[in-house]
């Protein structure tokens, strides 16, 4: 395993400390417990939207921390949810009588984290709401498994309900926007090559010389199925019909179309499967108004990529265009 | 005599010391069908449980499993932190004021904290999940209790009886967790979760000598 | 070689097109010859800074382009230099009057090549300057060879001096800044692993299971030493101990620090390596004023680090902070 | 007879064919101290110098050796794209109002070539570039031409000194281009640069076939 690290078990400390010298301007950094929040206070009775997960899939969350999105992230170990506390304290720390909205991705250790969290901040009195984001289509969504998991829509759903809360939208309207995103997008990823989680050691999977992962998770979970590689096109293709067909997506939707790299896939790679998926998109009518591409929802350094689909309303498009200012998305004054 | 507050300590530090030892093994049992984090998730709660075990004195076995749950609730996330959380808060408040856990107490505690885990984590028996560990533990216990064992009894048969259950959950398909995502594909593989809740109902049962400051001591008659 | 694209020849003009399609309120791309121009046009008399190099470095020289920064980028093929007719096309489009400063890295094609675009702009009337950016401190600058490579300093130079232009500074005046940049610049790299080319299909270099380049440069070219991986304090340390003796920097330099991925290093441990080169450069007494993280000038998938230390006065020092507005580098309003 | 407009676009034809067949082999040699792609540049120049050759009608040897250079020049980049283009279009001016070019003519252009890179690219022989394979091939040429050599011995003896010139870059440290950020590392491989400048002028002085529309035609006496 070749990492630039110290210590795989300070790794995400250390980080940490890096993304505090980095940004001071914008963002303030504790490490115990582990905690990002954003030097521009919450205003008073204001909506604080607050999200977490394991580290390893920067720049979510820490990276979307700042006026219009994320009030706070909780980072936890690498690939492993933040514990209770650390979500007790980013909320104490930037809840502002608006209550609290907590962004969490479907996984279990997610999900129960949260809840805990959830519990302890209302027995402080501080008002909380959910919102779990499971919109990956590779996982069958049953009562057979976890339910699907949450992956590059949450980064829709953390810039659109951070824009809703920026503008002053009660507790009960973020919740029922977040929701909304949540249930208007899909997603579906693959991997070229595996990640290495620091205290593993090795890699997450094995992949054979030409072999890829179709629906790959973004811990490396195993997806659909393993195909040979194939042209950008038909891998694009892939990704794409299952997400259409998913909500269905239909000729004359707006959406905004989501090219995420999974960490280590060039921007040359990325962008070309961007303009492939454009076209795909057009060719079932579909209209692209508002278009994302980049690393934003990694794996480490896994090479591949996830196409997330959003079904945009006046509504939608327009807290997406709002101002934002993080480390990773940075638009508007 | 049963099980002293000083016996429970002493057993969280034997517990530490097993889950550190197995560390790797359960990581790779993670890797296998889930996200390779539990050994270390373990680990790094564990570590912690025996540092806020050494900080100060402990009142009652039921303060000493509120404290352990709270540490691992802290320390450890993932799916394991709040589940094995929720598990040891359950167990304390079934013997809230005992001074020592008899086998009756140590049955109530184990049936306390599979209630628990399935109130958080809403897995069945079967699933592929700590819960297989567990269902078999609590049955054993009542077993024992039934035959008129005492507390080592009765912890030795909870043990037994998570590892045969842990064994187990080999061939079943995961309905639950990260390994759920595998489907068909997580069948031959030991649950993580399953085999931890064996390693410390085992480190629970067993007299090994414990590495800390607390003098070694197992539950009792 | 596994990698998302349909042809190896046309990988660039592919990924031009999702450009296009995923910012058409920032830029315009033409295929043929390759040119990526802003929207907003270059105000009557400014001058056009306009950049180019191979392709495969991405966000250089295209993610800059925008108001504040480039006026133009002109993408060559993958790690080769663009053609002169390019870097016409694109002066072409962009320079209003003010002139164009060029901003080339120093490679023996890129010179080469803007050498000959700059004759045949200035046989049109364009007034062109050039500035050659060679800021790679792991290349001896002798007659020996063809000088010191233009790494991460090149990012530094095009937001300048971009927001030079943007005041309504003098082709002169902006000559003068971008060569003041590049000046007080020096850079450093190292790879963990090497990159493909496309049309290459095998790795650019081979390192061993525990192997380190250190001294690489941005098209995989070889570096100082390869050396067993080592904890990251160590491996921070041998980039900037070079950089900092070269200029040389001393106690009471006020410096932008920028960390840089070569493309397949995750955030967490950019960030982490980002921390230790603040604290080395404490160490020293040297003040970090502004910082800089993220894959900037990269090598496709390579895995790697590169730091590099500017000395800011205090114009340099407000030009950086001067709006700009383009897909890689967005602050300010 | 000399080289006439058609012997020259048949020479360019070949050219373009033997490029392409030795790109692999020039991806090869730049690999090992470049960047690998001055296979895959002449091979797009030399396929863009074809169809702009098949375009129109040609004057003269000049303007074929302009076209030629313009082309190279807007589709090659790199080092060699400016460095080609210079040597060509410097060969063009040489030979202004030529409609056969007899040895002298050739030897001029190829003079004149090798200024054109040394202009441009301020290498010196020694230094493991392509200089390296045309400065032999000018003092070649002008001998053969002092020897009253015909047009095609000339080129013939051009074509032999350029390879023995390329070939004897292996031991040579680079100082110019991106092989000589290698250092001492560059000894031991061939300058692609000075292969391929080789290649050129091989297919230039041999009677291959042209796989082209227009006729196979070489430089005759
Ligand atoms: N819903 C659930 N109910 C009971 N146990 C569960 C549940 N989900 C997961 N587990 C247990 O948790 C273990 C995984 O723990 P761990 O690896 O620490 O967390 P994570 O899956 O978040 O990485 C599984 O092996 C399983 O035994
Ligand atoms: N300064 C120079 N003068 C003459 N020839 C040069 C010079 N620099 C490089 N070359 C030639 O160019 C060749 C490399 O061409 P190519 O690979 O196409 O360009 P690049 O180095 O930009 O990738 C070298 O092998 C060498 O022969
Ligand atoms: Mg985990
Ligand atoms: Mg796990
Ligand atoms: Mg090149
Ligand atoms: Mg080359």
């Amino acid at each position: 395993m070749k990492k630039i690290l110290n210590d795989p078990s300070t790794v995400v400390t250390d980080a940490l400390r890096g993304l505090a010298l980095a940004h001071p301007e914008l963002l303030r950094v504790s490490t115990d417990p582990a905690v990002v929040t954003r030097v521009e206070p919450t205003p008073p009775g204001a909506v604080a939207v607050v999200s977490g997960g394991g580290s390893g899939h920067e720049p979510l969350h820490s990276g979307f921390v700042g006026p219009g999105m994320l009030a706070a992230a909780c980072p936890g170990p690498v690939f492993t949810s933040p514990t209770p506390d650390q979500v007790v304290a980013a909320v104490r720390e930037v809840e502002a009588g608006g209550g609290a909205l907590l962004v969490v991705k479907n996984y279990t250790g997610d999900v129960l984290n949260f809840e805990t969290a959830a519990e302890l901040l209302e027995a402080e009195g501080v008002e909380v709401r959910t919102v779990v984001v499971d919109d990956d289509v590779a996982v069958t969504d049953s009562s057979f498994t976890a339910g699907r998991r949450g992956v590059g829509g949450t980064v829709l759903v953390e810039k659109i309900v951070g824009a809703a809360a920026a503008r002053g939208d009660s507790l009960d309207r973020c919740a029922e926007i977040a929701g909304r995103v949540n249930s208007q997008v899909r997603s579906m990823g693959l991997a070229l090559s595996p990640c290495v989680v620091p205290h593993v050691g090795r890699p997450s999977f094995e992949l054979g010389e030409d072999e890829i992962e179709i629906g790959i998770g973004i811990h490396g979970e195993p997806g659909r199925e393993r195909i040979p590689l194939e042209p950008a096109d038909g891998l694009v293709r892939r990704l794409l019909e299952p997400v259409l067909d998913d909500l269905p997506f239909a000729s004359g939707d707006e959406v905004l179309l989501f090219t995420n790299s999974m960490g280590g896939t060039p921007p040359l790679e990325l962008y070309l499967a961007h303009g492939i998926a454009e076209r795909l998109l057009a060719e079932r009518g579909i209209r692209v108004r508002r278009s994302l591409v980049g690393p934003y929802v990694t794996s480490l350094e896994m090479r591949g990529i996830s196409v997330s689909v959003l079904r945009l309303d006046d509504e939608l498009t327009a807290l997406w265009d709002a101002p934002v200012r993080t480390t990773a998305l940075n638009w508007g004054s | 005599m049963g099980c002293g507050v000083d016996e429970v300590v002493a057993a969280f530090h034997r517990v530490a010391e097993v889950i550190t030892a197995h560390r790797d093994e359960l990581v790779d049992l993670d890797r296998a069908i889930g996200d390779g984090d539990h050994g270390e998730n373990l680990t790094r709660g564990f570590t912690a449980v025996r540092a806020s075990l050494d900080e100060g004195e402990h009142g009652s076995p039921a303060e000493v499993l509120k404290l352990v749950a709270s540490t691992l609730i802290s320390t450890v996330g993932g799916a394991a932190g709040p589940l094995y959380g929720t598990a040891l808060l359950r167990a304390a408040k079934a013997v809230p004021d005992r001074v020592e856990l008899g086998p009756e107490d140590v049955a109530a505690a184990l049936a306390a904290a599979l209630e628990g885990v399935v109130a958080r984590g809403r897995a069945e028996a079967g699933d592929k999940t700590m819960v297989d560990a567990l269902v078999p533990a609590v049955a054993a216990a009542e077993r024992a209790v039934g035959d008129g064992g005492d507390t080592r009894a009765v912890l030795a048969a909870a043990s037994a009886a998570a590892e045969t259950g842990a064994r187990e959950t080999a061939p079943l398909v995961a309905r639950k967790g990260r390994a759920s995502y595998l489907g068909e594909r997580s069948a031959g593989h030991l649950d993580p979760g399953a085999r931890s809740t064996a390693l410390v109902l085992g480190a629970f049962a067993s007299p090994g000598p414990s590495p800390s400051r607390t003098p070694g001591k197992e539950c009792e008659g």
